[in-house]
């Protein structure tokens, strides 16, 4: 493995993962994983259910640090800053490193105050119009401003599932990230909806480091450049996207794409 | 016949009915699934026990049921009709008193008689028992015989035996569950009656929206009107249930639910939790009497120190207190289910977008399970305005309408217990009262469970 | 004791059964205690406490091993009662006074020693003194000058209760009385007389403090300054935290009240139903246990009740041996 | 659309604001911290309370009293000890006679006016002490009790202190409070009684309620269609839960006294008034507990061809017991706990024969608290606290036994 | 449609579905579906998310009778008998049409007992001996034999999840069923598990009717030999599997298999 991730060496990521190695109470989740995440590439996390790429997800912004059993060793830097390390503030890094789950999940208040949560509890804008700004500069990102404009003051819930994953996008972009993550987006949408969030990310690349778990092989194929293979709690492979899909080095990695399993 | 032979019997009968009607069954089926069809045979031997067996025991059961009733009036007649009856005394009380008597001695309850005529009825008596008590036991041993056979001629393989028996189980099911709106009706029932009656002395108007209560005028005759104003009433119970109380369960309860569900660690919770709701276990006597002896003086005390002027040690203030203590496990339990309830997803988006957690309980948490909360809360106070036994010990029995805490006000649970244990004139206003008020009572916390479960339902419907 | 017989064949009942008073209710359960340790193998009588009135409905809703044989009663029973209990088949009631109950005024060992008469207490607790208008007296020096200025405050019992009628009756009414007016008025109109008389005011001067006599005491101990109402018997049994008040100059004690000097002294009862003599075993003897204890040196008089005055106690087990029936006509 | 600059997240303002974050976070932890710790102390405070005014109810003072048989004023003959006899030997005042020539002109006021008994007791248990001279411990008098056990009225200090000086003088446990009935003097009372009262009267309420409140759950749970119907029942169901207990008081009173005509203050009645009170709260629990079995269990068992009976039986209801059964207990303690209804159904009275039967007349614990609480002798005070005592500890393994199957039986599926 | 349905045309189906429509209430989850199953060919369902596989499925042996809103239209028969027929006893067939779930449920009881319990309630062994010879039969058909026979005691939530699945079809099969019905049987499992019960299905084919419900495609590419293409509640495309997946004449089913959109 060491090879291809010399092979894919990236001259300034903005979070790289050194032997990650993540431990719900006695049992590991993770076994050793080491990765680099840069502006210009989207990386994609495939693998079979129960593998480890939603877990090794979240210790990349310190959610895995809401479940009390989980452990995590190694190293995980973001700016070259260890993100463990106690001096570290977790409020702040997932400020930084923002996130978005499987299945939408907007704030039971209105659309606007699903945008602006963030940028309030951050103290990021001085008043009512600063607020307007970041809030119409974020759904426009999210590419939902043209359908919700007209009713910003409409719950959140109150939308169709891939406009409530925009917002969640749109929600996620307000508070100025650097990176975002994204556990399974686009599963719980339609193909409309899903299409819609594939161009979006396409659209959001080279402003934000962007990380995609999906079990959609050919959505991770459509929308990344980097694809990252898990098995086990191992990274089996992790490479080019268009290597691993056409030219698979493992043979697990083979069996899994042509469907021999998961 | 006695009542306990005859069951055993009836019981043999069951067991015999169940054991040959399963074993026939048994029989047939394997003949029957012998000829390869899958759908010959329906239910397992054993529904077919049982079909016969209650065919054998119910029909049994219920005439012994209705003949238990009717048989002791049979009974009386006929040894009213011996001779020695003619010299019974002609007043109702001594004369059944004799004839219980006589009744408990010849079924052997009793070992002799205090009163000489009684002795004489005794044997007319038995007499009469063994001859009503066979003729009961006949009847009933025909009925079980005939129902058995009647089921037993229809145990075949592919009878639908466990469709009926089942069927039998659901109606036993839904009967039971008509219990609680026959208990609803009764109480209805029984309330509205005495509250009619007391609503045709006492003006409805003056009853809800009087200010003067002072029920003992109109018993000594001073008049209805003016005495039956329920506002004081409804203000105490308002006061120290749905205000004090509340001031005092609300936040401990709500704070507590919220601390043991996002920040104590698993052990804390696990003791703490069950810990906490022990106050909700405490009998209420048992606060009412801390309320009277140990709060309400040195609350009294603390009132006059720091110079409140007309300051009882019958306070709303004690009452109210310890109340609100005994209400916080019904408050935080329903805050904790709510706060449950909220999808795990609503914290980690807000956990995610780097809000503190105190953050994400007061500004996603609570508000998206307020309407769960105010559920429970809702449902607390009409648990503390129905509190009895702290008021009547601990609040005072003065009608004041008064926003002093440190006065004595009264509940409306408290004039209850009051009317109908002191001193009464029976159909008198007064009495009645209890009822009216009881009637108001029960509507407040219907109106106040069907508001409540509203809401709730309204909020587990949006997350479902 | 199987009672739910039906079905006509009439039901027994071996347990004696009384309802009624609170106040009479401790005397009546030391009679059951000494009737069952004079008969043993009898079962012990039920003494129910519900307050005289409550006790009188359950007593006059009829004969039979459901209901009650004997009312106790801190009162003399009611004409409109008599008439029901009449109306419900109870026809020959057996009216025996046991003993005297004073009403006793106490205040905290602590307390100034207030010194009443029942025009006081009138002045200082009437609803209406006088018919005058709404009573304004705040303080104990407003209604007397020779009292001191401290805030009214009298812990009494509560308007549902017997012993409230015996405060109507001994005391507010003699204050009342003291005007001539008030004399003339209940000539006048009896409705009108009653309520000046004996309506008390609302206004948290007077304390309705429930049934449970023992609080009142508690309370008295917490309240320096406040009076309180209660049954004699408590007030002998809290000498250590409790002083009396005199009422006219004369101090609450066994003799006092005895005599009916004291102004707050009452006369206890028991009803019995003659219906029930014949029918329920031991109640003959439950009566004559309780004769035998009702003299100034029987047991009663230990648990705090005030022996009758001689006469009364004469008539009392006259009536016992004889069990006359009441004559309903002298009723009010 | 203005372009902002990146957020610095190291400037000042932001770490002051984070700080200030995180001290908001701190107090609001505290704040939640305290509301735990208030319940608690004040749960601890009340236990405490009830405590210390209690245990001495458990004690008693005994004063040992030589009796002088055969020079007494007994006339009994040591062969024919029989209650008849024992009851007609005047006891009392032979017993005052004794007392006063060992202890005094005042000896009345010492031993407690039922001091008899124990002299009686001694001559059943063993007639030939009627031929000698037998120290019996016989009870002080509630004043001397008192004195001898905590602050007393400095007259009977002085007693005490006397006796004490005598050596005549022993507190010891006294079994009696828990084997004893009601009764009026002070030392003499005990809450069996009461106790078997209510056991009497839970045993009626359970027999009742459970399998009605399991039954009206299962209904409702797994074969009522939702509909008005059910939702009628529903609502009655959680209303009858919330009505005042007083209500049901007033339902007793007239439906089952006044109309079935059901004997008064009977353990019967006052299980069933109970019973209708618990009953919604079994229900409401076993709704719970039945929703939390997975459904894929049921479908498990329907996708074999079990009948809804079947699934229910052999499969829902097991797996739900545990969880009734927490609900039946808490509905059970509270029940036990209850006072205001049973004062409706005369259940409020001096009962001082031990209930034989459901149908006999009874009272429960909580009535007698109330009404030992209205007693005269203040040595019913600290007896009023003892059984509360009683009543706690009966609550408490009631709800310690909920709480224990409940982690016991837990399940996550 | 109608025509690829007839060029499919079973000689004597076990199964047939004639134009089935499902309500959920207002909702039509099922808009017409006609299908035949038969014992020599396993049925595989595939389709996106929520387009109606699982509630066709459950009208198969009126599972869909426990759902209060649920409304079936149209006519099924089991060997030519109309199954929502008043005369049809549902608890016989289901005994009759057996069920598999996505999730594996055992009872919480004795493995010996998980399987006892079916011939147990339809009366189908004689004695201990009998339902014996029963259990090992349907653990062994199940391929579940060598691993639990010792320990037929343990609970039957003690095992690993496939060893679940295998333990839930031994179940269905120990009552002698003529179908069985598979919802997403292995979506809860592990590769190895997977490929497991894949090899079991090969096994049981012949001996009774198989449906099963898949959304791994190549699954339903690997155990069956007839694949219906759901959408949208429509049944879109319905013929032999290796045709679908080679040469699949609507475009939604292009779409679909090619990973477009699910
Ligand atoms: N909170 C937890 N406690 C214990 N074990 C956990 C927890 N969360 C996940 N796991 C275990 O960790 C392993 C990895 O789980 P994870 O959720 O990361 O898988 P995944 O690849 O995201 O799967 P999926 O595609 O189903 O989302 C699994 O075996 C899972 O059972
Ligand atoms: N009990 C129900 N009540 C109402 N609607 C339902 C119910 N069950 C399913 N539906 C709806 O019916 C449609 C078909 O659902 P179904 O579960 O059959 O889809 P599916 O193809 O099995 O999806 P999946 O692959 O997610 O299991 C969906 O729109 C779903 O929301
Ligand atoms: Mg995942
Ligand atoms: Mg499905
Ligand atoms: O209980 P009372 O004596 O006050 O009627």
């Amino acid at each position: 493995m060491t090879e291809e991730q010399q092979s894919l060496a990236i001259a300034n990521p903005k979070m790289t993962a050194r032997d990650v190695k993540v431990f719900y109470g006695e049992k590991q989740a993770i076994k050793g994983v080491s990765i680099d995440v840069d502006m210009d590439h989207v990386t994609a996390f495939i693998g079979p259910s129960g593998c480890g790429k939603s877990t090794f997800l979240r210790t990349l912004n310190r959610m895995n640090d809401t479940v009390a059993s989980a452990r995590v060793e190694g190293q995980i830097t973001l700016d070259g800053e260890d993100i463990y390390a106690p001096s570290m503030d977790v409020v702040q890094l997932r400020a930084r490193v923002g996130m978005v789950f499987q299945k939408p999940n907007p704030f039971p208040k209105s659309i606007y105050e699903n945008i602006a949560y963030g940028p309030r509890i951050h103290g990021l804008a001085a008043g009512k119009a600063d607020m307007d700004v970041i809030v119409e500069k974020s759904l426009r990102r999210a590419g939902l401003w043209d359908e919700v404009k007209d009713r910003l003051n409409d719950s959140g819930t109150a939308l169709s599932g891939g406009q409530q994953q925009r917002l969640c996008i749109g929600r996620a972009i307000a508070v100025e990230p650097e990176v975002i993550l994204m556990d399974e987006p686009c599963s719980a949408l339609d193909p409309i909806a899903t299409a819609k969030i594939e161009e979006l990310i396409h659209e959001l690349r080279g402003r934000y480091g962007i990380v995609i778990v999906t079990h959609n092989m050919q959505q991770a194929a459509r929308v990344s450049q980097r694809t990252a293979f898990f098995h086990l709690g191992e990274l089996v492979e992790y490479g080019v996207t268009s290597d691993i899909f056409t030219n698979p080095r493992q043979e697990r990695t083979k069996d899994y794409i042509t469907g021999r399993y998961g | 016949m006695t009542g306990p032979a005859i069951l055993l019997l009836l019981a043999g009968l069951g067991a015999i009915a169940w054991v040959s009607a399963r074993a026939r069954a048994l029989r047939l089926s394997g003949v029957a699934r012998a000829s390869g069809r899958r759908d010959a045979v329906h239910s397992l031997p054993g529904y077919h026990g049982w079909y016969v067996a209650l065919w054998t025991l119910i029909p049994a059961g219920i005439f012994l049921a209705v003949w238990a009733n009717v048989s002791p009036g049979l009974v009386t007649q006929s040894v009213l009709g011996d001779p020695a009856a003619q010299s019974l005394p002609m007043d109702g009380f001594s004369r059944s008193a004799i004839l219980g008597e006589a009744r408990a001695i010849a079924t052997g309850a009793q070992a002799g008689a205090f009163n000489p005529a009684a002795q004489a009825l005794v044997e007319p008596y038995r007499t009469a028992l063994s001859h009503y008590g066979l003729a009961g036991a006949v009847l009933a041993l025909v009925l079980a015989f005939a129902g058995g056979a009647y089921a037993f001629t229809r145990v075949r393989p592919d009878f639908r035996a466990r469709t009926r028996v089942e069927r039998l189980v659901m109606a036993t099911l839904l009967i039971a569950s008509l219990l609680a709106i026959i208990t609803t009706l009764g109480i209805v029932a029984s309330l509205l009656w005495e509250s009619f009656r007391f609503f045709s002395m006492v003006n409805p108007i003056d009853f809800l929206f009087g200010t003067k209560w002072s029920p003992q005028s109109a018993a000594m005759g001073y008049g209805n009107e003016d005495a039956f104003g329920a506002v004081p009433l409804f203000w105490g119970t308002i006061f120290i249930g749905a205000i004090i109380a509340m001031i005092v369960a609300i936040p401990l309860g709500l704070m507590s639910a919220i601390y043991l569900t996002q920040y104590a660690s698993p052990t804390v919770r696990k003791w703490m939790k069950p810990t906490l709701e022990m106050l909700a276990g405490v009998p209420t006597v048992v606060y009412g009497y801390f309320a009277a002896l140990t709060i309400a003086p040195a609350l009294r005390d603390f009132a006059v120190m720091i110079g409140i002027h007309g300051a009882s040690s019958e306070s709303a203030l004690a009452a109210g207190l310890v109340m609100g203590v005994m209400i916080i496990p019904f408050v935080s339990s329903m805050a904790d289910d709510s706060i449950a309830a909220v999808p795990q997803s609503m914290r980690d988006g807000s956990l995610a977008m780097g809000a503190t957690t105190s953050e994400t309980i007061s500004r996603v948490l609570i508000p998206a399970a307020l309407p769960g909360v105010v559920g429970g809360v809702l449902l607390a106070v009409s648990r503390a305005i129905g509190e009895t036994m702290i008021v009547v010990m601990a609040a005072g029995l003065a009608a004041n309408l008064t926003l002093n805490p440190f006065a004595s006000v009264t509940t409306v649970t408290t004039q209850i217990v009051q009317l109908l244990t002191g001193d009464q004139e029976f159909d008198s206003a007064k009495t009645l009262a209890a009822f009216a008020l009881g009637l108001v009572l029960f509507i407040v916390t219907l109106l106040l469970n069907i508001v409540a479960l509203r809401v709730v339902k309204k909020y587990r419907e949006a997350y479902e | 004791g199987c009672g739910d017989q039906s079905g006509g064949a009439g039901a027994t009942r071996d347990q004696i059964r009384a309802v009624g008073s609170s106040t009479v209710y401790p005397f009546a359960t030391a009679v059951a205690e000494l009737f069952v340790q004079g008969n043993p193998g009898m079962k012990s009588p039920i003494i129910e406490s519900t307050g005289t009135g409550g006790g009188m409905k359950l007593f006059c809703a009829g004969v039979g091993a459901q209901h009650p044989d004997i009312a106790d009663a801190s009162r003399r029973m009611k004409k409109a009662e008599f008439e029901q209990c009449a109306a419900n088949g109870v026809k020959d009631i057996i009216e025996i006074q046991v003993g005297v109950d004073g009403l006793a005024f106490a205040e905290s060992k602590q307390g100034p020693g207030l010194k009443l008469t029942p025009k006081i207490v009138y002045e200082a607790l009437a609803a209406n003194p006088y018919g005058k208008g709404p009573n304004k007296a705040q303080t104990w020096k407003d209604v007397d000058p020779s009292l001191p200025a401290i805030a009214i405050s009298v812990f009494g019992p509560p308007s549902t209760s017997g012993t409230r009628d015996s405060l109507a009756e001994l005391i507010l009414e003699k204050g009342c009385q003291s005007d001539e007016a008030m004399k003339a008025l209940k000539e006048k109109s009896e409705d009108e007389y009653k309520a000046t008389c004996t309506r008390i005011r609302e206004d948290g001067k007077y304390v309705d403090s429930g049934e449970n006599d023992n609080l009142i005491v508690q309370k008295l101990g917490a309240n320096p300054n406040a009076v309180g109402v209660f049954g004699f018997s408590f007030l002998e049994e809290n000498k250590d935290t409790l002083k009396d008040v005199p009422i006219n100059g004369i101090e609450a004690s066994y003799e006092t009240v005895s005599t009916g000097q004291y102004p707050g002294a009452r006369p206890l009862y028991i009803y019995v139903k003659k219906a029930h003599m014949q029918a329920i075993r031991g109640l003959q003897g439950f009566l004559d246990t309780f004769a035998a204890n009702w003299n100034p040196d029987g047991a009663l008089t230990k648990r705090g009740m005030v022996a009758a005055p001689e006469d009364v106690r004469k008539k009392s087990a006259e009536i016992v041996k004889s069990l006359t029936v009441l004559d309903g006509s002298q009723l009010k | 659309m203005s372009a902002k600059n990146p957020t610095d997240w190291k400037s000042d303002a932001m770490r002051k604001r984070i700080a200030r974050r995180y001290a908001a976070e701190r107090r609001f932890k505290a704040a939640g911290l305290l509301a735990v710790a208030l319940s608690a102390a004040f749960l601890a405070f009340l236990l405490f309370t009830m405590v210390g005014n209690g245990m001495r109810g458990f004690t008693r003072t005994e004063i040992a009293l030589k009796v002088d048989f055969p020079a007494s004023p007994l006339l009994l003959d040591p062969a024919n000890i029989t209650d008849e006899a024992l009851a007609n030997a005047n006891l009392p005042m032979v017993t005052s006679a004794v007392a006063q020539k060992t202890l005094g002109k005042d000896a009345d006021a010492l031993i407690s006016p039922s001091a008899w008994i124990s002299i009686r007791d001694a001559i059943k248990a063993d007639p030939k002490i009627l031929s000698r001279t037998e120290t019996i411990d016989v009870p002080a008098a509630t004043a001397i009790d008192l004195a001898a056990k905590s602050k007393g009225t400095p007259e009977a200090e002085v007693q005490v202190a006397r006796l004490r000086q005598a050596g005549l003088l022993a507190t010891g446990i006294n079994w009696g409070f828990l084997t004893a009935s009601d009764g009026t003097d002070p030392t003499q009372v005990g809450i069996w009684g009461a106790f078997k009262g209510s056991l009497l009267t839970m045993l009626v309420t359970l027999l009742l309620s459970f399998p009605i409140g399991v039954a009206t759950a299962l209904y409702l749970e797994e074969y009522a269609r939702k509909s008005w119907w059910t939702d009628i029942i529903e609502v009655s169901i959680n209303n009858l839960a919330a009505v005042p207990s007083i209500i049901f008081g007033l339902l007793g009173l007239s439906i089952f006294l006044n109309l079935l005509q059901l004997p008064r203050s009977a353990a019967l009645v006052g299980g069933m008034t109970l019973a209708l009170m618990t009953m919604p709260v079994i229900v409401i629990a076993g709704r719970n507990a039945i929703k939390s079995v997975p459904p894929s269990i049921r479908d498990a068992a329907l996708g074999i061809g079990a009948s809804p009976v079947q699934v229910v039986f052999q499969h829902v209801l097991p797996l739900a017991l545990p969880g009734i059964l927490t609900g039946t207990i808490i509905g059970m303690a509270r029940a036990l706990g209850e006072t205001a209804p049973l004062l409706m159904i005369g259940m409020r009275a001096f009962i001082a024969t031990p209930p034989g039967g459901i149908v006999d007349p009874a009272t429960v614990l909580p009535v007698q608290i109330f009404l030992w609480s209205d007693e005269v002798s203040k040595g019913f005070v600290e007896k009023t606290s003892a059984a509360i005592i009683v009543l706690l500890a009966f609550l408490l393994a009631m709800n310690g036994l909920a709480i224990y199957l409940r982690n016991k039986f837990e399940k996550r599926w």
